[in-house]
């Protein structure tokens, strides 16, 4: 869903633009570029909001119409597992946060650094991710025909949980993979040293995108792992 | 009405003639470039979904079914409604002619993401080839609000691609959204405050909010349908517990918005075009601006009005009627500010301003039937009849269409640097206006008699109302085709139409048409008011 | 039905008018249609007009605008919101009026499925794409489809419901002119869906109860659900006094207020019902453990089970004491549901 | 903003991690008509939206941004609502 256009936008027109290096043809100067950089990436993550917020109402929903389903299917999910994911993701948001700074600076090297400690955090997430999938395989609780229920809470209804459960996760971690692609692709950019302190928009926007995907995350790990442990 | 003769191109560099290779225009990130893509893209999703219609009325001519089967008349109305909303009227105005003027109405060189509009014509390109493909293997048949469970269970047809290709037309609108969104907030020409904006400019922005918040819950509605489907994972599986009814939910959050963002801006187009032809300034500037942001505001609080007898709650009901009226307010304010706009002007028909009359009666007719449908005891019985169809056709045709056609002439001069005959457009406007009301008129009263939509055949007492729908569809055509024919002629023989042929004041006209690459030799300073005509001393108009 | 006739003296603008709906209906769309007219006109007029008088004459120069009228935007904004707010009482009291059935109608059950309407009278008559009813008595539909959503639709009546799959719903109304009207399914369900109509026929009562009774005896829909619920499902082996109280006593429970485990307390209508035998798990009843001993019945038992048990549940008297065999195992019950079971009084 | 900022908010995040996990083993009972669930529900979202407002204000750094790009976090937030609102509007009290 995530083109590397609404990052590169500015910096790749480089050339055609008279004297300042780094402005667009049709901007005026780099502050007006800059603006209308974070404002696209705002109103980016507002379609964002409302596109997981799709999902977040489907299941305030059925949660509200199961209790008792979604809680015997969330007491299926690993909160250690989630836990620690939830740490490595607010870590990845850390490091990416020390990016930014970098590129306020314009310490290109710091910049390759911190976002390959995020990408290696991204992935970390990822790894621990798939193997739950590979658990929830395994005890067929993956929806579909597959999908076996021998507990509490009535199979159909347990059933939408996982499917919601899927839906979300699966939707949360492609937008990470895109996220660690942008990110090598800047951190390409920045190996070249291509951000300035007046030019690292890009930096910024991926920056905020990160940080989106770990508030999703935020939201998911309660809702999902969270609900079944004390009943 | 004088008629020039041929006449050569004209020689200055401008956008059309800066490079004649094919790669120029695929690979061109200039907005007018893209305009004239995403013309020429909607232009053949319209005709296609004109000759669905048209088949679709051949079909109801006669009460039994006869030229086609029931299979191919449920998708016939399907795609039509596909291709004519999702591929035809979401993108129509915006894409085309906010592309095409949005930077030029604020004094602008371009959108502020150049690449990302190409990239969003070629995502909505991609999106109308899975649908096209859906519909060459055989099409889909779930009608083009994609019910659960039907859609994504029972229908055996195209339904995996023709949403695919759905959800890309709408990734599409959201990044045309986002440029507008940004350009209007961050680009303007110095002195262009928010209330010295073209009301054409306030109608994107207002259309691009509710893109924006829109369309990815539709986006979302239509991936959990598709993954219901291939994985058969249900999340509105009522097998399962899952309920349909918040399949429709997610659907109208936004599928209701979205007929705000077909008629938003072609109201923008409205107020340019009235205050042009009547040299008149807007009358309540400040009304017509902030209707459309109200329109779009409240726009997402009716939705459930679709759902008055889907098994939603009464209260629910109750709230989503109550909010339904709240935005008829806001276009009444639209509809009489017009009106009194034409008080005292000096009013001249050319093609577009005669298109502007028709838009302004037919959307009237249009919105107060709205009414009656946002009416809980009166929607029980017309829902889902052909009063519904009467409803949506006078807004979506009498109104948006209406609209786009008197923007295509108004700016074809801009566009194209030709004039194209106005006697015929005159024609044209007419055989439109006398075919699409014997169309659609009848059904207004074939819905209150009860006849459903979506039927391939009916009871035999319809018949007489039928028919004269079908005959005014075949007028409705024809006078689509005329439009086709002269304004294609004009581009190799019509007279050059100078940079401001119609004496307007909008920014876009004190350029040369057609513009050059970077719109404006000199970033323009804006100094007055919108619309001030009145301060002209003689009308020079060229026709 | 009328002959159809190309005639235009035939010509009708409104459909038949045979429910006490139907006349009230009319009566709100005539007021539309009067706003409607005259906002048209309205407008229609004053565009012709300014576009006559103010045409374009050489010479001659539009007056200005100024900077709008107050008052005047003041005017249309309120004149139409009075108008809109009556359009909402208006509809609104209909729409209740249309929502709320009298309790004392009489119950008829419907099952969509592609493509058919398959009815079922309380004594037992079925029939298909055909309804009889008597004319002057509220009559309530219970309807539930099989497959996806349906509609049903009586244009002479001014009334529709979606028919949904997975629950229950209802429609009500009451034929005032006896006569044969359409029937249609309204809501898109597939490639039959325009064939998916029949007729409603509207009966003096005398000749309703010859019909109800005319043709091949029939078992009554209670019957048949208590043979179901003794034999073929089995509920009997749980939900019977001499079944040791593994499940509770069905008697009067339609109607009542029912404490779920997870603290809710439930309306026991007929979609509860529906929901406890198709998916027991779903609310549980307090004082039952956390899991119900209760099979699910889903995919066991037909739509048409369903109804034909739940017509047998409520049958059962309302009062438990009323039915002898039940009343002299009553405190035999296990002593923990009892317990937990506060609002059963 | 400094450095010192960001760790200290990455700790307290840890912390709210921590402490939200913490929060949903401890046992309470229903406080009135609410039921233990719902408080379980209600601490956890709490604290994830003291997780999300830190990590929008500090990391996103909305503190600094201009009232347009608060808007804009605040449109998100307000047309979520509506979209939630008016559908439980529905399915609450049907
Ligand atoms: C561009 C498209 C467009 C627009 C602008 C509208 C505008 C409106 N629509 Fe329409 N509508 C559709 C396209 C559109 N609609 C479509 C496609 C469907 C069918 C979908 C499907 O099921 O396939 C539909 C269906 C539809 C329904 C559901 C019907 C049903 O299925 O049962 C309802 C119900 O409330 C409704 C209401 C309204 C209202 C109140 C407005 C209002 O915004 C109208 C406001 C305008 C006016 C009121 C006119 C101007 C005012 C005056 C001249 C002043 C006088 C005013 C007063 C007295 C108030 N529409
Ligand atoms: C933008 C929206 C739009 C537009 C423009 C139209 C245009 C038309 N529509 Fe459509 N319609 C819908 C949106 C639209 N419709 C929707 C959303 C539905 C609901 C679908 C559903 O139920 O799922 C619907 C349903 C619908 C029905 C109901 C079907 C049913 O319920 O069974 C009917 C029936 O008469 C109909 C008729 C027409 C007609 C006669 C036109 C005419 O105006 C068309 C006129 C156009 C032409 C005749 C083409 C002109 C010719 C050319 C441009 C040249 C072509 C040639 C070449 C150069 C190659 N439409
Ligand atoms: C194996 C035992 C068993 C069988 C067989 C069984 N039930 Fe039940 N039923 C229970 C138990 C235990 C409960 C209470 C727990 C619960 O709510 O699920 C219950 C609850 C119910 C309720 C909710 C009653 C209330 O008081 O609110 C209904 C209705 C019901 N059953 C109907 C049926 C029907 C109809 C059948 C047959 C088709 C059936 N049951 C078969 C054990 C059974
Ligand atoms: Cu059944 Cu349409
Ligand atoms: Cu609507």
């Amino acid at each position: 869903m995530h083109t590397s256009s609404t990052l590169t936008e500015h910096t790749a027109d480089r050339g055609r633009a008279g004297h300042v290096p780094g402005l667009a043809h049709h901007f005026d100067d780099l502050a007006q570029q800059r603006q209308a950089g974070t404002l696209g990436m705002w109103a980016f993550l507002i379609t964002e909001v409302m596109f997981f917020g799709g999902m977040f109402t489907a299941y305030a929903y059925y949660r509200y119409r199961y209790p008792a389903a979604f809680a015997a299917g969330s007491a299926h999910l690993d909160v250690t597992l989630g836990t620690i994911n939830t740490a490595v993701l607010i870590g990845s948001s850390l490091t990416m946060v020390l990016a930014v700074h970098a590129a306020q600076l314009g310490r290109n090297r710091d910049i390759v650094r911190f976002f390959l400690m995020t990408i290696g955090l991204g992935l970390v997430f990822l790894v621990i991710k798939a193997f739950e999938y590979g658990h929830k395989w395994r005890d067929h609780l993956v929806p579909g025909r597959h999908f076996r229920w021998h507990g509490d809470g009535g199979g159909g209804p347990v059933q939408l949980f996982y499917s919601l459960y899927f839906a979300m996760t699966g939707m949360h971690a492609l937008h990470m993979v895109i996220g660690m692609a942008l990110i090598g692709v800047l951190a390409v950019m920045a190996g070249r040293g291509r951000f300035t302190p007046q030019n690292h928009n890009a930096v910024e926007n991926i920056g905020l995108y990160w940080h989106f995907v770990d508030v999703i995350w935020i939201f998911l790990f309660p809702l999902l792992y969270l609900l079944g442990v004390h009943t | 009405m004088t008629t020039l003769p041929y006449s050569s191109p004209p020689t200055e560099l401008n956008y059309l003639n800066v490079r004649y290779t094919l790669a120029s225009w695929l690979l061109s990130v200039d907005h007018k470039r893209i305009a004239i893509l995403y013309l020429l893209t909607i232009t053949f999703f319209f005709a296609l979904g004109g000759i669905f219609a048209v088949l679709i009325r051949m079909d109801l001519a006669t009460p039994s079914p006869d030229l086609v089967t029931s299979e191919t008349y449920n998708k016939l109305f399907t795609m039509h409604g596909v291709a004519m909303v999702f591929f035809f009227l979401i993108p129509g105005v915006p894409a085309v002619f906010g592309n095409f003027l949005v930077p030029m109405m604020i004094g602008a060189r371009d959108l502020a993401f150049p690449r990302l509009n190409l990239l969003s014509w070629y995502i909505f390109a991609t999106g109308g080839l899975f649908t096209l493909t859906s519909m060459v293997l055989g099409g889909v048949d779930t009608g083009w609000t994609f019910y659960t469970p039907y859609s994504s269970t029972y229908a055996n047809t195209h339904v995996i691609s023709a949403a695919l290709g759905i959800f890309l037309t709408g990734f599409s609108s959201i990044l045309t959204g986002l440029n507008f969104l940004v350009t209007i907030h961050t680009m303007r020409a110095p002195g262009m405050t928010w209330f010295k904006m073209p009301l054409f400019i306030w109608a994107h922005y207002a259309t691009s909010i509710i893109i924006l918040l829109g369309t990815p819950v539709v986006a979302i509605a239509i991936v959990l349908v598709f993954i219901e489907r291939v994985f058969r994972i249900g999340i509105f599986d009522p097998a399962l517990g899952g309920d349909p009814i918040l399949f429709q939910h997610l659907f109208w959050f936004y599928s209701h918005p979205a007929v705000y963002i077909m008629i938003l801006p072609s109201m923008g187009i409205v107020s340019e075009l009235v205050t042009c032809f009547s040299r008149r300034r807007i009358f309540g500037y400040k009304f017509v601006a902030m209707s459309s942001v109200l329109i779009a505001v409240i726009g997402f609080l009716v939705w459930g009005h679709h759902m008055f007898v889907s098994g939603q709650g009464m209260y629910a009901s109750l709230v989503f009627s109550y909010l339904s009226f709240f935005v008829a307010i806001p276009s009444a304010v639209k509809v009489f500010n017009w009106t009194a706009t034409l008080y005292k002007g000096s009013i001249s028909y050319h093609a577009p301003m005669l298109y502007v009359f028709g838009f302004v009666g037919l959307f009237t007719i249009g919105g107060l039937t709205g009414l009656f449908l946002a009416n809980l005891g009166l929607d029980v019985h017309v829902h889902d009849t052909y009063f519904v169809v009467a409803h949506f056709h006078y807004i979506m045709v009498g109104g948006v269409i209406m609209a786009y056609m008197g923007g295509l002439h108004f700016w074809w001069p801009k566009m194209t640097g030709r004039l194209y005959s106005e006697g015929w457009a005159r024609l044209g406007a007419l055989i439109i206006f006398v075919g699409f009301n014997l169309t659609f008129f009848p059904q207004f009263l074939l819905g209150y008699l009860g006849m459903p939509r979506r039927y391939h055949y009916y009871p035999e007492e319809f018949q007489v109302l039928n028919v004269m729908s079908s005959a005014g569809a075949t007028i409705l055509g024809v006078g689509y085709l005329i439009p086709i024919v002269y304004l294609v002629w004009s581009l190799r023989w019509g007279p050059v139409a100078g940079p401001n042929p119609w004496g307007a004041k909008g920014l876009e006209w004190q350029t040369s048409s057609p513009p050059p690459t970077e719109n404006f030799e000199t970033t323009p300073v804006v100094t007055e008011e919108p619309y001030a005509y009145e301060e002209d001393a003689e009308v020079a108009v060229a026709h | 039905m009328r002959i159809p006739n190309p005639i235009l003296l035939d010509f009708r603008l409104v459909p038949e008018d045979a429910s006490t709906i139907a006349a009230r209906t009319d009566a709100l769309y005539a007021f539309l249609v009067a706003v409607a007219v005259f906002f048209s006109a309205l407008v229609f007029i004053l565009v012709t007009v300014f576009a006559v008088k103010y045409r374009r004459r050489p010479g001659v120069k539009a007056a200005p605008t100024g900077h709008g009228h107050l008052l005047l935007e003041v005017t249309w904004i309120v004149i139409p919101f009075i108008l809109v707010m009556i359009m909402f009482v208006w509809g609104a009291k209909l729409f209740i009026r249309i929502r709320q059935p009298p309790p004392d109608a009489m119950e008829i059950n419907v099952v969509a499925r592609q493509w058919m309407w398959k009815l079922q009278h309380p004594n037992g008559r079925r029939e298909i794409n055909e309804l009889h009813v008597p004319a002057g008595v509220p009559v309530r539909l219970r309807m539930v489809s099989e497959d996806v959503i349906h509609s049903f639709y009586v244009p002479a009546f001014r009334l529709k419901q979606d028919v949904l799959p997975g629950t229950y719903m209802s429609l009500w109304f009451e034929p005032t002119k006896p006569g044969e009207y359409h029937l249609f399914c309204a809501e898109y369900c597939g490639m039959e869906h325009a064939g998916m109509k029949g007729r409603v026929v509207v009966m003096e009562p005398e000749e309703y109860q010859k019909w109800l009774t005319a043709g091949p005896p029939v078992q009554s829909m209670a019957d048949a659900g208590r043979e179901l619920f003794v034999t073929r499902a089995g509920c009997q082996s749980c939900h019977s006094p001499t079944s040791g109280g593994r499940g509770p006593d069905l008697a009067g429970v339609y109607g009542r207020r029912r404490e779920l485990n997870d603290g809710r307390s439930v309306l026991a209508d007929e979609s509860y019902l529906r929901e406890s035998i198709l998916r027991p798990d779903s609310h549980l009843l307090a004082g039952y453990g956390d899991r119900s001993l209760m099979p699910p019945y889903l995919g066991q038992l037909s739509e048409d089970d369903v109804i034909q048990l739940i017509a047998y549940i409520k049958s059962l008297p309302r009062n438990g004491a009323a039915r002898a065999d039940a009343a002299s195992v009553r405190d035999q019950a296990p002593p923990a549901p009892a317990a937990t079971r506060p609002a059963e009084s | 903003m400094s450095l010192r900022t960001y760790y200290v908010v990455f700790g307290a995040l840890l912390a709210l991690t921590a402490l939200t996990t913490a929060a949903a083993y401890v046992h309470v009972g229903g406080i009135g008509p609410l039921p233990a669930d719902a408080i379980h529900l209600a601490i956890a979202l709490s604290i994830a939206a003291v997780k999300a407002t830190l990590v929008g204000l500090y990391f996103m750094h909305i503190r600094h941004a201009g009232g347009l790009t608060r808007l804009f976090a605040i449109a998100a937030i307000g047309w979520l609502v509506i979209l939630m609102a008016l559908t439980f509007a529905d399915i609450a009290r049907r």
